[in-house]
């Protein structure tokens, strides 16, 4: 049996079982419930395994309208963020066992969960660029409800400021595809592109405004500045495990939309030294700056969360823009890292709201004594994504200033380090006090009223595996960075 | 010569002796010489129109013992006996649809009269087509104007007197003028019968001399015309004499009288002075311009009036608009859809008086728009009648007012000056206009009234069969505008032809 | 323009005479005047037919003491024409009273507007 | 198969319908199966034709030099006579739970079935004057349709639409006109009729010619500014909102547009004009005006109508690209617009019905209590916005792979105006789709204990639209093809 088939069944099985938990009566039983998302969560795990560990493999799924076939096609790129989604959405998942009691409707969360699971998986083995747009229009949708789950009045508000924030992205994308498939010798995700320069010659004008509208398209998603508002809104109302996985996957789909873009269909060839990238770098940039200014001005954990991710998405962005190997080998190490961290850490406040309800910074005074698990973990996480050495984030970072500063682009090669530098120092100013007046409390706080608050074990696992993983990954970045640099050496 | 020449003398006469036998006729024995009268002078007609249609171009006959240029003359072509069929037709029509209201509008003693002056209305009709002399045309004007005054003032009430007055003074002030006129081209050309005239016209016209007396004799004849058949500005008489006065006469009035004057402007611009002077000459600008402005404006001031009658008797003014902009044109194609506007204006207009008065009617009399409420339901033929009506008017295919449409816009097209999109403008601008105010009206009479207010306004319902004849006279009359609509094509050759007789 | 004047001011007699009539006829409020109106602007156009009609030393065309030379006689036609004039002028005018009388019976009064305001009242 | 098939197919319905009142049905059932009986034998007939493929002219009446009713079959008449006919029964089976309580349906139905004849007339005119015949004769037999509940507004509704209609239908006739006298004959043909030599130095004047026609046809497609009327016609019961003012009529309009520009004017003539700019900028202008209205309304019908106006204007913004693949694109969004929008009428419709509501802020919480029909709802709303694998997507992407091709500079800010509205579908579709599912915390559904859905008269329809719109939406492909060809005139 041609085993391209294993595709289908790792996009298509979480998804009807999501509509089927969705739909079924049978699983208002809460465990029962329960069982069947964590067996669809780990097969589905199992399978995209399969797909990964199988080699280069393509598939037609279906042709609707010349140009306009569903295709999948499993390349390196692909294969990264498919692990990367699987291991995060199973913890992430585990996590929510526990944490979703306190929130009703579980069937409906748990449901869509999956959905976005089997979305996700499509969007990493998508082998053209309507796939892509497909997936990524379905993904805004279904993942929809996990943002306004709590139906209260500003999760709808937020809700719609997402669908809306996404859309309007998606539809810059859509102009964009409208164009390539005029312009392009296909729109299939090719290494370095596959503009057709004799159809273009001519309209490079036009074409470089197309680019930069389906950059900023998917910059939308991974929350570049001028079109990152609705993170800050939209992330924290959703419950903490699906903030986990908005900050940590779904930001990153508008990522690997922006590389599928620029390295496997225009090309970036096309759009070195013009207009285009250097807008992108300002606006990266910017947000680089402002997303942490943000982050460190805001009181509310999740809410502060969110900004860092607003930042921590643009140093990604960033490092494409240059369009240097080494730049572009630092962004995608930080999308990994990037991910593991930033859920580690708002499954880590998920888990101080789930036991104490407690939501602004300055309640956590102590917090440290009453569930130390956590906030270590907290803690790694945080000192990673800072990029203290040998943890992760200075890893991709390192990559990222080196590729800067390589790449000879006149002011962009120093003040890019600088920047990064910057707003590395605001990540410890606003993640680390947490930290601090966690565990020092200082005089004045009463150990008396002192309780273990420690979650559940289904809680900490998770967490605990992500912080492990956010440091070790650090410590032996090797076969990470040689594949890495596989995936990059085909497009540069 | 052959036997059927002598219809146009024996048609005049026999309306002319009828009129004048039935004064001392009673009222009914009037009606049916009045009824017979008229069948018989439209079938000698449609005689002589099949006899011209196959004969081909047209004859004179001599009245009395001098010949011309001494003697009286008439000429009649195929145009003529068309003119004078559909004239027949609509005028019996119009007489059978008003029988039963001019029974009660009109008492006893008075209807003889009536019928006297329709026959002499019809016997004038008759002349201003067929006569070859200006004088006689002159008379009969006048006989004509003093006819249709009787016409209105038949039902006596002082709404009707008045509106008698103010018709007799504008179209006395019109007759005065055509005299003059007539009597200085008889001054110019020595001559009364229009062919002799023409040729001395044209020899004026190549010495060159006598341009200004000739030019004043041209804008004299035309505005005394033009007084008479009501073109905007000179209506003010027309909607109280159309709105108030017996539903028979208004038809009449509307569709035969105010036609009459224009055919006999048509005759005159063609046989007396000749076209090419008249385009030469300012005046059919004038024509044009008036006739634009009557288009918008007769169709506004309907849109205003809230009385039904007067409403329709605003958009005459209208469609007068549209025929005098026809001729304004100034092309052949321009005065042909003028003519055959005359006849589909004709057939619609007294349709239109025929059904309202119906509706009317049954809504306790009372000719307010809103009385109207479902008067659709309570008299269906009068409904019928009305909406076809309205229809042609707004100009939907199969019915005629479309035909005559397409046939200005395509005159307007065709034509080869800057006249061209200001008629189309106008022309759709107008159609709209006609739609809002007919459209407004048909969905007023469809929109069934509340129960109670039937009961409390005394509002009654009448079946077809209590009313056949006037259900008979509705049908017929549909039945000549779809004719007129979709068999358009040798009517119009019949005009073509004629025009080139007269030329 | 001087002379021609002169040379047929009979001509111009008439015209002037129809303006005033015609004038009169249009604006007089008042019917009766409006109808002596109509009378002089018919009688203007009368004499212009006259005028028109007579050659200077000719008599009227009536055959006495056997003169039968068409040298010796004007123009009959005009003179024709004005004898039809009159009378459908006067058939006219006689309406035109029997017209007013009525009005003037209904109302008591002959001027029109005040009239037409009067049916306005009546609403009829 | 017999050219006489035409005039069965026309008359069918008309003379059926006209019978309606003067039938004695015992019951009401029997008056719906006679009913539905007729619009499945005409469709029947109209398929059948359309399935024989096209056939030559034949001319039924003759009135002046030139100007004759007739009927013959081309691409346009298939594409526009099968979707009338695979729209009409489905319709007609709604309305039959749907008017059950707005009271003298049979004068309804007398209408309504005799409208269906008079689209099938548009369908399948030859010339212009038959399409203008039954245009005219559409907008009369529609208006006693929009007036049917003769409240205050229905009859203000019914007079403007009837103003407008035929007052459009006045400019058209100049067109008409001028096509008489300057082309070789009134007929369709593809590429245009007019006469090059009897034009001259008069171009501009036939620009302008146009586009006075191209308004007053816009008007029943209703394009800005002669839009207003469409919202106002609301008022109508919905299966003649859903059926008339979002497929038939409109699209009649539209249809009329389309001949005009390519069977009559022809793009040769038309193509980098002035006048294409005109009309491409007021296609343009629409698109983002009826969106944006839509927003701001909160009558669920008058939202649907204001979306309409928009979406008619992508059809248009298609035509006005004036190249065989924009008309591809107008046809492919004609078909698909009339799935979509007839499927969310008749949703509209059936929560109206079934709650006797009509205001979006009343629809919280409905989704549960109407599952069938919010999730048709929802397919017809994705659809709308253009959510690949769904209608909307494949007719967009036709006309946006249009636009580029033409390389024409205003058609790219088309696709600007396309997209933007797309965003503003979105926002003014899912606000209600939101609604109906996360009616919000604090909501009480006790409060729509009673709501349910509709029987399956009613919702044996919207299933089988929303199933039109995936279908549409995953196996286009044939459909595209055809299109191509249509607008390539090989039928």
């Amino acid at each position: 049996m041609n085993n391209s088939i294993w595709i289908v069944f790792a996009v298509f099985f979480p998804i009807l079982c999501g509509v089927a938990v969705l739909l079924l009566p049978v699983f208002r039983e809460r465990i029962k419930l329960l069982r069947a998302t964590g067996t669809v969560l780990v097969v589905t795990a199992v399978l995209a395994l399969l797909v990964v560990c199988g080699k280069e493999q393509e598939l037609l799924l279906l042709q609707f309208g010349e140009n306009l076939k569903l295709y999948f096609h499993v390349d390196g790129l692909g294969r990264l963020y498919a692990v990367l989604v699987s291991l995060v959405w199973v913890l992430a998942g585990i996590f929510s066992f526990e944490y979703m009691k306190h929130e009703q409707e579980e069937k409906r969360y748990f449901g869509f969960y999956l959905i976005v699971y089997g979305v996700l998986l499509a969007l990493a083995f998508a082998g053209n660029m309507i796939t892509f747009y497909v997936f990524y229009e379905i993904m805004t949708l279904t993942s929809l409800p996990l943002v306004l789950h709590t139906r209260t009045r500003d999760a709808l508000m937020a809700g719609m400021k997402y669908l809306f924030y996404s859309l309007c992205g998606a539809y810059m994308v859509l102009l964009g595809i409208y164009f390539m498939n005029q312009y392009a010798a296909t729109l299939d995700f090719t290494a370095g592109g596959s503009l057709d320069m004799a159809r273009v010659s001519g309209h490079e004008g036009v074409l470089l405004v197309i680019a930069f509208f389906m950059i900023l398209g998917f910059g939308v998603k991974a929350g570049m500045f001028p079109m990152h508002a609705w993170l800050p809104t939209a992330h924290p109302v959703a419950p903490a495990p699906a903030s986990a996985v908005l900050s940590g996957l779904i930001v990153k789909a508008g990522v690997i939309g922006v590389i599928r873009t620029v390295y496997y269909v225009i090309g970036p060839e096309f759009i070195r030294g013009t207009w285009v990238q250097t807008v992108w770098l300002i606006l990266t940039l910017t947000t680089v700056f402002m997303g942490s200014m943000l982050a460190y001005r805001e009181r509310l954990l999740k809410k502060r969360l969110a900004y860092s991710t607003v930042s921590q998405a643009s140093y990604i962005l960033f490092g494409l823009a240059l369009l240097q190997p080494q730049a572009m080998t630092g962004s995608l190490l930080h999308i990994v890292f990037h991910a593991i961290i930033k859920s580690c850490l708002f499954l880590s406040a998920g888990a101080i709201i789930y036991r104490t309800g407690k939501t602004r910074v300055d309640e956590l005074t102590g917090i440290g004594k009453q569930m130390p698990a956590t906030i270590w973990c907290y803690t790694f996480a945080s000192l990673a994504l800072v990029g203290i050495p040998p943890a992760s984030g200075f890893i991709s970072k390192w990559y990222l200033a080196t590729g800067s500063l390589e790449s000879g682009i006149s002011v962009f090669s120093w003040l890019g380090p600088v920047v990064l530098l910057v707003s590395a120092l605001l990540t410890a100013g606003y993640l680390l006090p947490i930290t601090i007046k966690g565990f020092l409390p200082g005089a004045g706080y009463d150990y008396k009223s002192l309780k273990k608050l420690e979650p559940a074990k289904t809680m900490t696992i998770p967490l605990a595996i992500l912080a492990a993983l956010a440091v070790l990954l650090g410590v032996i970045p090797n076969p990470l960075t040689a594949y890495i640099s596989g995936i990059v050496s085909a497009v540069l | 010569m052959a036997f059927v020449q002598n219809v146009p003398f024996f048609s005049i006469m026999i309306s002319m002796f009828s009129g004048i036998v039935s004064s001392v006729l009673p009222g009914k024995a009037a009606k049916w010489l009045n009824t017979a009268a008229i069948t018989v002078i439209g079938v000698m007609s449609a005689c002589l129109l099949g006899y011209m249609i196959d004969v081909g171009g047209s004859y004179t006959f001599m009245m009395g013992h001098f010949p011309a240029p001494w003697g009286n003359e008439i000429r009649a072509g195929a145009l003529e006996a068309a003119m004078a069929l559909a004239f027949c037709v609509v005028m019996l029509l119009s007489m059978l649809g008003g029988r039963k209201k001019l029974d009660d509008e009109v008492e006893k003693s008075k209807h003889n009269i009536y019928y006297i002056l329709t026959d002499l209305l019809l016997s004038s009709l008759l002349a201003l087509i067929y006569t070859n002399d200006l004088f006689t045309a002159y008379v009969f004007v006048e006989i004509n104007t003093i006819s249709a005054c009787g016409l209105i003032m038949i039902r006596q009430n002082g709404r009707t007197i008045e509106a008698a007055v103010r018709y007799m003074i504008m179209s006395l002030l019109g007759s005065g003028l055509l005299l003059m006129g007539i009597c200085m081209l008889y001054d110019l050309t020595g001559h009364l019968l229009m062919s002799n005239i023409k040729e001395q016209v044209a020899s004026i016209m190549e010495t060159g001399t006598y341009r200004i007396p000739l030019s004043i004799t041209i804008g004299l004849i035309t505005v005394g015309l033009s007084i008479k058949s009501a073109l905007f500005p000179f209506h003010s008489w027309l909607p109280d004499a159309y709105g108030y006065s017996t539903v028979s006469s208004a038809a009449m009035l509307s569709s035969l009288v105010s036609k009459g004057y224009i055919f006999l402007l048509i005759k005159i611009f063609y046989r007396v002075i000749g076209f090419d002077i008249i385009c030469e000459s300012k005046i059919i600008n004038v024509l044009f311009v008036f006739g634009l402005c009557g288009m918008i404006f007769g169709s506004v001031s309907a849109i205003m009036e809230k009385d039904v009658r007067r409403m329709i008797a605003f958009s005459s003014v209208a469609q007068i608009g549209y025929i005098y902009m026809g001729f304004g044109l100034g092309t052949t194609e321009g005065v042909v859809a003028s003519i055959f506007h005359i006849l589909a204006h004709s057939a619609t207009k007294s349709l239109l008086f025929i059904s309202a008065i119906g509706l009317t009617d049954v809504s306790a009399g009372s000719r307010s728009f809103f009385a109207l409420t479902g008067a659709g339901y309570r008299n269906k033929i009068a409904g019928v009648g009305f909406t076809v009506g309205s229809l042609s008017m707004v100009g939907i295919p199969v019915f005629a007012g479309f035909v005559s449409k397409i046939l200005f816009a395509e005159a307007a097209v065709l034509h080869p000056n800057i006249k061209m999109l200001p008629t189309l403008i106008v022309l759709a601008i107008s159609t709209i206009l006609n739609a809002i105010y007919f459209m407004k009206t048909v969905i007023r009479i469809y929109v069934p009234e509340k129960k109670s207010v039937i009961a409390e306004k005394g509002y009654t319902t009448v079946t077809m069969s209590r009313q056949k004849l006037y259900t008979v006279t509705i049908i017929l009359f549909v039945l000549l505008n779809m004719t007129l609509g979709m068999m358009s094509e040798p009517i119009l050759h019949i005009i073509q032809t004629g025009l080139s007789n007269f030329a | 323009m001087g002379p021609n004047l002169l040379a047929n001011y009979g001509e111009a007699v008439s015209a002037v005479l129809f303006c005033i009539g015609f004038t009169n006829l249009l604006l007089q409020n008042n019917l009766i005047k409006k109808i002596i109106g109509l009378n002089i602007m018919d009688s203007a156009i009368y004499l212009f037919l006259a005028e028109k009609g007579y050659i200077a030393g000719r008599v009227a065309p009536i055959v006495v003491d056997g003169v039968t030379d068409v040298e010796a006689y004007i123009n009959p036609i005009p003179s024709g024409l004005v004898l039809t004039g009159i009378v459908v002028s006067v058939s006219v005018t006689a309406l035109m009273l029997s017209l007013t009388v009525r009005l003037y019976k209904r109302y008591h009064t002959l001027d029109l507007d005040e009239i037409s305001s009067r049916l306005k009242k009546e609403g009829l | 198969m017999s050219k006489y098939w035409i005039l069965a197919a026309i008359l069918l319905p008309v003379i059926g319908g006209a019978l309606t009142p003067l039938l004695p049905f015992k019951k009401r059932s029997q008056m719906m199966i006679y009913l539905e009986f007729l619009m499945l034998a005409t469709s029947a007939i109209v398929l059948s034709l359309v399935a024989h493929g096209p056939m030559e002219i034949f001319e039924v009446i003759y009135f002046v030099r030139g100007l004759s009713i007739s009927f013959k079959i081309d691409g346009m008449t298939m594409v526009f006579a099968s979707l009338v006919a695979v729209l009409w029964p489905l319709a007609m089976l709604y309305s039959f739970e749907y008017m059950e309580h707005e009271g003298h349906e049979k004068i309804f139905f007398m209408f309504y079935s005799m409208t269906y004849g008079v689209t099938l007339g548009i369908a399948f005119a030859s010339d212009m004057l038959s399409m203008y015949f039954f245009y005219e004769l559409l907008t009369l037999v529609t208006v006693p349709l929009v007036m049917h509940t003769l409240k205050r507004e229905a009859i203000l509704a019914s007079r403007k639409y009837l103003y407008y209609s035929l007052g459009g239908a006045a400019f058209a006739l100049v067109g008409l006109v001028f096509l008489l006298v300057y082309g070789d004959s009134l007929e369709f043909v593809m590429g245009g009729v007019l006469n090059l030599e009897k034009i001259g130095d008069k171009t501009n004047t036939l620009l302008l010619v146009y586009l006075l026609a191209f308004m007053g046809f816009g008007v029943k497609a209703a394009i800005w500014p002669l839009s207003s009327w469409l919202p106002q016609a609301g008022v109508a019961p919905t299966p003649v909102t859903a059926l008339l003012h979002a497929v038939a009529v409109v699209k009649a309009g539209v249809f009329a547009i389309i001949r005009l520009t390519y069977y009559s004017f022809g793009t040769e003539f038309l193509r980098g004009t002035w006048v294409q700019v005109v009309v491409m900028g007021f296609a343009m202008f629409s698109i983002v005006y009826g969106c944006s209205r839509a927003v701001k309304e909160t009558h669920i019908k008058r939202r649907l109508a204001y979306s309409t106006v928009s979406n008619l204007s992508y059809i248009i913004f298609g035509a006005t690209i004036m190249t065989p693949w924009g008309m591809t694109g107008a046809l492919a969004h004609m078909v698909c617009h009339a799935f979509m929008k007839i499927c969310s009428f008749l949703c509209a419709g059936a929560f109206m019905h079934q709650t006797g509501k009509s205001y979006i802020y009343e629809m919280n919480g409905m989704g549960r209590r109407m599952p069938v029909v919010f999730g048709c709802f929802t397919v017809s709303a994705l659809g709308l916005m253009g959510v690949p694998g769904l209608a909307g997507f494949i007719s967009k992407w036709n006309l946006a792979g249009a636009a580029v091709d033409s390389g024409n500079v205003q058609a790219y800010f088309g696709i600007g105006c396309l997209l933007i509205s797309a965003l503003l579908t979105a926002i003014y579709m899912m606000s209600i789709v939101i609604r109906a599912f996360f009616p919000g915390k604090e909501f009480d559904y006790s409060t729509i204990a009673t709501v349910k859905d509709p029987t399956w008269k009613m919702c044996l329809p919207l299933l089988v639209f929303a199933a039109g719109v995936i279908v549409l939406g995953l196996f286009s492909s044939p459909l595209i093809a055809f299109f191509r060809d249509v607008a390539a005139g090989i039928y």
